[in-house]
């Protein structure tokens, strides 16, 4: 299991091969559901410039992990993956990658489903877009 | 005893300060220090609390040397 | 949209970013939904030392474009890979990837769910297991 | 009429071949194709068929030159 939270920008699929040969042994998954969300370059009906990721350090990470212990406690999934971006962010920039490797695909969907969903609903991230504009810090995330 | 406050994001930009320390009354509550840190201001109903980085209710009761944080609603992912 | 049946093992998440990188604009998709199924090195309680992988040329690809398609018509998906490996392969080896984009997570996640259930009760692909004890057809996917 | 007759695995295995071109009379179905080609052998139930790379029922009727397929639940994936 591993969980980060990364001021860099990141490559999300180099970043998911990387976990797995450093922590999965081949033959033992048959299953891994990925997530990763980017950076849109539209927000409702404007463009975005740029985005600002606040995050409270410390209780991010420790909540994060718990979403990941719960996920491996409710599903049998052998390993999960979470990437967090903060800081300064351009379009397309990935933001987040959430990953679940299970012995069957029903279980990996799951996991990795709540793990973006609980993310989502209770982590303590905060999105602030640069408009044309101007600045405004997004209110609320959208149902999963 | 001493609590620490913290303000997050839009909160944060709001007041103009992130963390403040503050004396606070034994057995006071999450809610209570916000009223005595922001001179009374009505907290936003959506507003969350976290406690030693846990969430919890704006009616629990504060420990010395407890952080108390309060946030607007999350929207990373 | 991207249909591949691959004689030759793949690496699934270069796969997947060299597919963003040349068929997808940076920012106009929030979310990517990503299954990738591996060989496994069990089969029930038998070891499997080798696999073959026999499909219906022609008819599979035919298939696997249909369900890709029918994904785009029925969610709002930007665009969807399918890649396949047929052949013989070995545990830990990557059989199938499938990845769906969209600008929001529940329709990546629904598209991508439904291209591998439909792949897996569907498309013309079939297992032969080399165990210590000889080769079997799997006569059957489990269901998802 | 010509009809092109494919047996993908396992019944590849069992019939000992793949492919077979076979005259058919006009109108002929699926499972009758399959019945004059295997020498009258039962149809297994989860036998599925398809024409000209199509599923198919197996009561379908056949035209010239169409390509029958006959094969066991698939196991992809």
């Amino acid at each position: 299991m591993k969980i980060e939270v990364r001021e860099q920008p990141f490559e999300p699929w180099t970043e998911v091969a990387a976990y797995e040969r450093k922590a999965l042994k081949p033959g033992a998954c048959g299953a891994a559901a990925v997530f990763v969300g980017t950076m849109r370059d539209m927000s409702g009906d404007d463009r975005v410039q740029a985005m600002r990721l606040e995050h409270y350090a410390g209780m991010t990470e420790k909540h994060l992990a718990r979403i990941a212990e719960e996920a491996m406690r409710r599903w049998p999934v052998n390993d999960a993956l979470i990437l967090h971006r903060v800081g300064d962010l351009k379009p397309g920039d990935p933001i987040v990658l959430v990953a679940a490797w299970s012995a069957h695909r029903a279980d990996a969907f799951a996991a990795c489903r709540f793990l973006i969903e609980d993310l989502k609903s209770r982590a303590p991230f905060w999105k602030k877009e640069q408009l044309e504009a101007g600045v405004r810090w997004v209110e609320e995330n959208t149902p999963g | 005893m001493r609590v620490k406050v913290k303000f997050l994001a839009s909160l944060a930009e709001r007041f103009g300060r992130r963390e403040v320390d503050v004396n606070a009354a034994a057995g006071v509550t999450a809610e209570q220090v916000w009223a005595q840190v922001t001179g009374g201001a009505a907290m936003p109903p959506n507003t969350l609390v976290a406690i030693n980085k846990e969430y919890a209710g704006r009616g629990k009761s504060l420990a010395d040397g407890d952080e108390v944080a309060f946030f607007p609603p999350v929207t990373g992912g």
